[in-house]
């Protein structure tokens, strides 16, 4: 099945996402398409799948022209579409998220779960996916949950798939498992579009990529005629450089040492299981992990964001294993949460509100009981200057920032104070080349001046680049140590200690 | 030159509360029908339109002015200290020293509920009665005194063990809804005490005891009988006039009449109406539907109750 | 539990199912104390419950409780509780607590009763309609915030239920009534979906609105009009109907089988409604609208339209509910008459977790304090009828700080959902 | 690293950053042309529904003069407006300050009314205190016993997680039983009195009546600068202090404000705090101020009235003061209306929704009138 856009054009208010777009998609073939933050590749292929209306333009299947009246009708025509942001309802099973819309039913509207489930273990093993059919949401890895938007696709029989940055939460094994289900899907000759910001992806797997750039087509052309620097040129406008600029390390005092640190959940089970780990000042410790073995944990024990049952916690010679979230800031611990919509900003608030939420009650800030807004919005102002956030007025609500945008503006907030020690969780997750780059180069920099950094990601190559020594956590223990400086921790190795291989040896 | 006005105030009850303030406006009515007088009302949202309210009636627009409840006592002496020339009565309410130009109208109610203890205590058949009320405030217990006092009397006179459930005298403690416009919470409550054998039960919450008189209406006389309160309830709530035995009569509208009557007639003077038995504030309602249920001698005795607590031989809560 | 055992630094961890325990064992024991000197009853002493009235089918005899219980009560209660501190944790926590509250209200009814008797079958029969509007209110609730539509306008469809049934009953007959509050009430839940859904309105300032509107008007119409046309509001209710044999079982038979119809209706409505969310295909769909309606909307569910059903619905059931009032009590509507049962309605859902069954399971508790507190004031306790008279809320507020703790609502609620 | 140049073109970034927005046209129809439709659109509905239960049309004309002239049409009338809108204002922070801080508060009612006792208690027990001292002092007896009250909601949700909606519900039924409890006690039950009536409150502890030099019967008292002085103080602590940073962080975004470091459980109860302090000085300013006493029920429904207030003053407390002198308008209006026309005072009540309705659900003034309005740019927020 063959698709055209033609002409596509949509407007959020002042914003021109789209502008005049053309776009061929084929079946057989995997379209893949690049751009930056809010480059409009989301928009485009909402509208492609008939959640938003474009306001001109239109699109033609095989050759002739539809109108979709809401993603019902794209779904009719055969249009499935992974939305970048998981549109899975956590409480509920995975068969019971591929089947809405289109339940199997007996007498009297009784949801037939059991055919749902049947129907799901035969494209669990037509496309070998292996998803627990009965399995909440929730309960699920992100990598499954992946999965489980492809499932829902497929489930719908569509001809042609748009997956939306489907990669931007895998760990590099996963990665190599989603291609293998995308390429038989390609040989069972559906169209696919492939959005990432992950160039070498994009070159791995797309017969053919679009860039786009402001809202239109900026570049076009096959994998075999490309590289990553031209990609990225082409996406961002200028250079790029990828290896990040590091000297050295040289580690000093330790800034942040945990002893058999132990976190229970509410049923006693262990989610830290004797945690023991040192970060020096002027070092990266990268900590490498599948999601869900333990890294959120760490990250909140470290803030002090949850109690820990038992172990030691001492920052800088302190012992802080039982002080609060703002002791330990105000002692020089910075944190770039890892969901920065939930936990870093808030999106009513304006810019200027944003960069002092830890830090307003400083007397930088704070005249008395009051606030002294006139120095916050000085700082504020100073802080986007600094950190290039892009944005016409620091009284804006954060929440019309981009993502790029506003995960610049949390960096800026925690980096510009006087800090010790720097907690990044997931820093650069569904951000561009061009601010990855930004905010790969601040760590760096906190790190020459002295600070201890500990940077959690499940990007392992965010992690071969930044880190110098490397963490692997499982199940909730550090089951192995590399060495990288100057990058020479065995990137295999790593991914082997991540899938659980040490397991034995570390016990 | 206009025609007589009598103007009435609420409560915030409103007029149509089926008590107090609806009983006070059926004198105002019932002298409009009468004595060819203007009549009008203003209904009170709040305590705090009290004062706004009766400041709104005054320069002359009404001849007498009157106010519904005890919680209108304040409001109303201020107004009229400040304004002595203006009659004014009060409803249930009674001032101590008096005011000369207020008339405070009270009740000796438990007189009448001594009375319809005593009836009840001699038409029950399970030897139980029950009573409840609205809130623990005097104008409200006074009634369930006198029915708890008059069916003890039967019990000494006859030698009976009738029991009333939901008032203590002593302890001044018993079964209230809390309120005085949950019809269903009267259903609820008259559902308990018959629960508990109870097959006369006295109501005293206003409109809440309509909702025991449906619940009387749906189990049938036989098993549950309502004694009213305030005005005849018969006349009230006419649809289910057959389940009342009797009501005590608490005339509001009777003295209500009565002041605007003198008022008209200047003979007003400021002081103090005590409705009793000796004249007809208070009294029992006629048994209307069982009327031939209840017993001759038992209706001897109840007269000869009342001519002793007339003459005095008889004291309640002896 | 194993982990704990195996590590030598066992005593160290601070787990939370150990303190919580030792916090359920130190209530334990302080209920014990409590029981063993505040509701002390002499041994001598006996309480009687009524299980039937004498002119049942079949007659049960009275259940006569020595004053012993309450010793025997405190001993329980200590042991459970000595228990829960040492040993600790597991499922036994949640259970012990519910044995040991159980225990707690059996010795205080003994205490009170002690000497003198009452009808436990009665008491349990009027736990069962109190909890009639309050169950309905809650399932209204349950069905607009399971599309994520907060409903504070219960109280409001409530009153407008009541009110159509007595003024409609009054013209129409009982049934005639019913259907109309049932579609009046179902035209608030439509004009609240309106507003909230196409007009974008706070929820709850669109159902704070509702509230005062039928309030008002409600009120309005009684003073103006019916005050003068007394037969508008005078309807004819609907009796109980005894289900023949199930009706004639002692304490079962009157709690749940000789009731009218709103009581069965209440019962009916909430299999239907859990039946309808958890097992059929609109339910799931309007689950999914709750909890992610951007999920339902890609899946091609058209969120607006769900959302109007349910909300809908939700007035219809409450519209029921509210006739309830007046067709199935009084015959009579009076300003303002559901007095906030709507709001404890809401907090029954809140209270049942969003699930029809804790809706009903949170109104029964509310409708037990309730006639357990008329109970009370009928036995002549020393305490004020006006501390009675708060039990049943204060019972509210006691359950559901100490049992429910954090309870999750639909993760949309309360959100517009806005489509481009 | 930064030449000069580089430097001027940073201050240059900055001084726009900082250019503030300019207010929009959208901003003055939502604020000034929405509610003009709003109160025109109630009222003319409101006549639908007068016309509908039989009411005549001069009588529907003049009620509606009653309601002007009652409101606003003369000194009394303003100085009744403003003495309902007092209690309503105060009640009407504290909730909106709620609302910010993410509670949704419905115990304003109880906690207006144990406040309101509790001022009513002190003054009569310190009769000895002199003006302004026990004036004071009752006032700050009744916000603390406010703030006291709707404590016990905000430690339960901050302990135990107990919902606010629920267990502030629950507060108000329990208030009205233990105010009838607390009426009955022979220390605070007036000498001389049966019925629930507390004692009064004494001359020195009262608000006293600004007016009364120029006509007795305007009531207007001293609590309309109290009531001015809160709408200052609430702005001030929302949106200058540090506390109300945490208030509207809190309300905002929870997961946020924790992870900036916020305690949580603090900020609840703090907030509960203050807005039941604010109930609390409401119900005192109605005892010392306008009733004298306390009794059942004098609380009048304002708590409740008070959300309505609140939502449509949209938790500003700005919006809040103008809410409630519309609402305080009505009220005075809506007795005089009462008294001309004979029309039952419940109309305000269904005047009072509709105009909320109308001002809440701009878009649907909008659809009503649109004329009014400048069309929407197409693409814009639909
Ligand atoms: N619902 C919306 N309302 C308003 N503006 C929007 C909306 N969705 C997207 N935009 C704006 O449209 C532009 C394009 O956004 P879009 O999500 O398509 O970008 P993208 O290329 O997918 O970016 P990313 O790589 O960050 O996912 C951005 O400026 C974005 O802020
Ligand atoms: N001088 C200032 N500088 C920066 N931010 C400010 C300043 N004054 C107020 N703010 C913040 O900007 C917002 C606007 O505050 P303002 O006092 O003008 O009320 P408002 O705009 O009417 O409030 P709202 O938008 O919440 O209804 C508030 O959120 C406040 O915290
Ligand atoms: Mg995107
Ligand atoms: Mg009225």
């Amino acid at each position: 099945m063959d698709v055209e856009l033609r002409g596509i054009t949509k407007r959020f208010g002042a914003v021109v996402a789209n502008d005049n777009v053309n776009m061929v998609i084929r079946g057989g073939e995997v379209l893949g398409l690049l751009g930056e933050n809010g480059a409009g590749k989301s928009t485009m292929m909402n509208i492609l799948s008939g959640l938003y209306s474009p306001d001109e333009g239109e699109i033609l299947i095989d050759g002739k022209p539809v109108s979709f009246d809401g993603p019902g009708d794209g779904i009719a025509a055969g249009i499935g579409m992974v939305h970048q942001h998981f549109m899975l309802v956590p409480v509920f099973t995975v068969a019971e998220n591929v089947v809405l819309g289109v339940e199997p039913t007996k007498r009297l509207g009784y949801l037939d779960l059991k055919k749902a489930r049947a129907q799901v273990d035969e494209i669990n093993k037509k496309y070998g996916l292996h998803v627990p059919a009965d399995a909440l949401i929730e309960d699920l890895p992100v990598g499954i949950q992946q999965r489980v938007e492809i499932l829902k696709v497929l489930f719908r029989e569509a001809d042609v798939l748009i997956l939306d940055e489907p990669t931007a939460v895998l760990t590099p094994q996963e990665v190599e498992d989603f291609f293998s289900i995308v390429r038989s899907l390609k040989e069972a000759g559906k169209a696919i579009v492939f959005i990432t910001h992950k160039l070498h992806e994009i070159l791995a797997i797309s017969d053919r990529i679009n860039v786009l750039r402001q809202g239109r087509i900026t570049g076009e052309g096959v994998p075999e005629s490309l590289d990553e620097a031209k990609l990225a040129e082409m996406m961002v406008g200028r250079p790029v450089s990828f290896t990040v600029d590091k000297t050295e390390a040289n580690p000093g005092r330790a800034m942040l040492e945990m002893t058999d640190v132990i976190m229970l959940d509410d049923a006693d089970e262990r989610l830290l299981d004797k945690v023991s780990l040192t970060v020096h000042s002027g070092e990266v410790v990268g900590v490498a992990g599948v999601q869900g073995n333990g890294q959120t944990e760490l990250v909140e024990a470290i803030t002090g964001l949850e109690r820990v049952a038992s172990g030691k916690i001492i920052f800088d010679g302190e012992d802080i294993t039982h002080a609060s979230v703002r002791e330990r800031h105000s002692r020089g611990m910075a944190h770039i949460p890892e969901d920065r919509h939930r936990d870093g900003m808030i999106s009513t608030f304006t810019i200027a509100e944003n960069m002092v939420l830890n830090s307003y009650y400083e007397p930088a800030f704070a005249r008395g009981m009051a606030i002294d807004w006139a120095s916050v919005q000085k700082t504020a102002a100073k802080y986007c200057v600094d950190f290039d956030v892009r944005t016409p007025s620091v009284f804006l609500p954060a929440g019309n920032l981009s993502g790029g945008n506003q995960q610049k503006m949390v960096v800026a907030r925690e980096l510009e104070r006087q800090t010790k020690l720097v907690i990044a969780s997931q820093p650069t997750r569904g951000l561009d080349v061009g601010s990855i780059e930004y905010i790969h180069a601040r760590l760096i920099e906190a790190r020459d001046e002295g600070d201890g950094v500990l940077i959690v990601s499940s990007e392992l190559d965010e992690i071969m680049g930044l880190a110098d020594r490397i963490l692997v956590m499982f199940d909730g223990r550090i089951v192995a140590e590399f060495d990288n400086t100057g990058g020479k921790a065995d990137r295999n190795a790593v991914g082997l200690a991540m899938a659980g291989a040490h397991e034995g040896a570390a016990a | 030159a206009s025609a007589f006005t009598a103007c009435q105030v609420t409560d915030t009850g409103g007029i149509d509360d089926a008590g107090f303030n609806q009983t006070a406006w059926k004198g105002v009515q019932d002298s409009m029908a009468e004595y060819g007088i203007e009549g009008r009302f203003l209904e009170s949202q709040a305590e705090a339109d009290y004062e706004a309210n009766l400041n709104s009636l005054l320069g002359g627009a009404c001849d007498v002015i009157i106010t519904v409840g005890f919680l209108m006592g304040d409001a109303t002496a201020t107004s009229a200290a400040a304004n002595p020339d203006q009659k004014y009565s009060i409803v249930d309410y009674a001032y101590d020293p008096t005011i000369p130009n207020v008339v405070g109208q009270v009740y000796a109610t438990d007189q009448a509920a001594f009375l319809a203890g005593y009836l009840a205590a001699g038409m029950t058949e399970t030897g139980v009665l029950g009573t409840f009320g609205g809130i623990n405030i005097p104008p409200v217990t006074v009634f369930m005194d006198g029915f708890v006092h008059g069916a003890n009397h039967y019990n000494s006179v006859h030698g009976t063990d009738v029991t009333v459930l939901g008032w203590n005298p002593e302890s001044q403690e018993g079964l209230f809804t809390g309120n005085f416009d949950s019809l269903d919470d009267g259903r609820a409550f008259a559902q308990n005490l018959y629960d508990e054998g109870a097959d006369i039960i006295m109501p005293v919450a206003g409109p809440v005891g309509l909702g025991s008189a449906s619940l009387a209406n749906e189990l049938g006389t036989d098993e549950l009988k309502i004694i009213g309160v305030d005005a005849d309830q018969t006349q009230t709530d006419p649809d289910r006039a057959h389940v009342y035995l009797t009501s005590v009569l608490k005339r509001m509208d009777a003295t209500v009449q009565a002041v605007i009557k003198a008022a008209m007639d200047d003979t007003f003077e400021g002081g103090l109406i005590v409705g009793t038995l000796e004249n007809g504030g208070v009294g029992l309602a006629p048994f209307h539907s069982f009327e031939d249920a209840v017993p001759a001698e038992l209706k001897a005795e109840i007269e000869e109750i009342k001519a002793a607590i007339i003459d005095g031989s008889l004291t309640i809560g002896g | 539990m194993s982990a704990v055992t195996t590590d030598t630094s066992a005593e160290k961890i601070a787990s939370a199912k150990a303190r919580q325990a030792r916090i359920t064992g130190g209530i334990l024991i302080g209920l014990s104390l409590l029981v063993l000197f505040l509701l002390d009853v002499a041994a001598s002493e006996v309480a009687t419950f009524k299980l039937s009235r004498p002119r049942d089918a079949w007659v049960l005899p009275d259940l006569v409780v020595p004053g012993a219980f309450n010793t025997i009560a405190a001993a329980l209660l200590a042991f459970l509780g000595v228990r829960q501190f040492l040993r600790g944790g597991g499922r036994w926590t949640s259970l012990s607590l519910g044995i040991g509250i159980a225990l707690v209200i059996m010795a205080f009814l003994v205490w009170a009763t002690a000497g003198k008797s009452f009808s436990l079958t009665g008491m349990l029969q009027a736990t069962m309609v109190r909890a009639v509007p309050i169950a309905l209110g809650g399932l209204a609730g349950v069905l607009s915030e399971r599309v994520a539509v907060i409903n504070i306008a219960i109280e409001g469809m409530l009153l407008a239920g009541a009110f159509t049934g007595a003024l409609m009953g009054s013209l129409l007959g009982g049934w005639g009534g019913l259907v109309m509050a049932v579609l009046v009430g179902g035209m608030f839940g439509m004009i609240l979906a309106a507003l909230v859904v196409t007009f974008r309105m706070d929820q709850i300032i669109a159902g704070v609105v509702i509230n005062l509107f039928v309030l008002g008007l409600t009120s309005y119409v009684t003073s103006q009009v019916f005050a003068e046309h007394r037969y508008l509001n005078n309807a004819e209710i609907f009796r109980s109907w005894k289900i023949p044999i199930l009706g004639d079982i002692p304490v079962l038979g009157p709690t749940l089988f000789n009731q009218n119809i709103f009581v069965y209706g209440a019962l009916i409505l909430v299999a239907v409604a859990t039946y309808y969310l958890f097992h059929t295909k609109g339910g799931l769909r309007a689950r999914a609208v709750g909890e992610h309606p951007r999920a339902a909307d890609t899946l091609g569910v058209d969120v607006y339209f769900t959302r109007y059903l349910h909300v809908t619905l939700a007035g219809m059931v409450a519209g029921f509910g509210g006739a309830w009032f007046t067709l199935g009590s009084v015959g009579r509507f009076d300003e303002n008459m559901t007095g906030g049962r709507g709001f404890i309605g809401l907090a029954a859902m809140i209270f049942g977790r969003w699930h029809p069954v804790g809706a009903l399971s949170a109104a029964l508790i509310f409708g037990f304090a309730d006639s357990l507190q008329q109970k009370l004031a009928l036995l002549n306790t020393p305490i004020p009828s006006e501390f009675l008279a708060m039990a049943p809320y204060i019972a509210t507020i006691i359950v559901v700080a100490g049992l429910i703790g954090k309870a999750r609502p639909p993760a949309a609620d309360g959100r517009p959902y806005v489509k481009e | 690293m930064m030449d000069g140049k580089d430097l001027k073109h940073v201050n240059e970034d900055m001084r726009k950053l900082l250019a503030r927005a300019a207010f929009g046209r959208g901003d003055f129809e939502d604020l000034f042309v929405v509610p003009v439709f709003a109160v025109v659109a109630a009222l003319v509905l409101g006549a639908v529904i007068m016309l509908a239960t039989g009411v005549d049309l001069p009588t529907i004309g003049q009620s509606f003069v009653a309601l002007a002239v009652g409101s606003f049409g003369s000194l009394n009338a303003v100085s009744e407006t403003l003495t309902a809108a007092i209690p309503l204002v105060l009640a009407g922070l504290g909730l909106g300050l709620g609302f910010r801080a993410g509670l949704f508060n419905i115990g304003a009612e109880g906690q207006l009314l144990l406040g309101g006792t509790a001022a009513v208690i002190f003054t009569f027990s310190f009769p000895s205190l002199p003006f302004p001292v026990l004036m004071i002092f009752g006032l700050l007896a009744g916000a603390l016993v406010g703030a006291a009250y709707a404590s016990i909601a905000g430690i339960l949700k901050a302990t135990t997680g107990a919902h606010e909606v629920i267990s502030t519900i629950m507060l108000n039924l329990i208030s009205f039983r233990l105010l009838e409890y607390i009426l009955r006690q022979p220390y605070i039950q007036r000498e001389g009195r049966s019925d629930p009536i507390s004692k009064s409150v004494p001359e020195a502890g009262q608000l006293p009546r600004l007016l009364d030099w120029f006509d007795p019967n305007l009531r207007l008292h001293a609590g309309v600068f109290v009531m001015l002085l809160a709408v200052v103080f609430v702005w001030w602590l929302l949106f200058r202090s540090k506390i109300g940073f945490a208030f509207r962080a809190s309300g905002a975004n929870p997961d946020a404000a924790r992870y900036a470091g916020m305690r949580s459980g603090l900020v609840i109860v703090a907030a509960m705090a203050t807005a039941g302090a604010l109930a609390g000085l409401a119900g005192a300013s109605q005892v010392q101020g306008v009733l004298g006493r306390a009794s059942p029920g004098f609380s009048a429904q304002m708590g409740f009235d008070a959300i309505a207030l609140a939502l449509l003053g949209r938790s500003h407390p700005v919006g809040i003061l103008f809410a409630g002198i519309l609402f305080g308008g009505l009220e005075a209006g809506g007795r005089q209306m009462q008294v001309d026309a004979g029309v039952s005072i419940d109309l305000i009540g269904i005047i009072q929704a509709l105009i909320i309705v109308f001002i809440a659900a701009p878009l649907l003034v909008r659809a009503i009138f649109p004329w009014g309005f400048r069309k929407e740019t197409k693409g814009g927020k639909a």
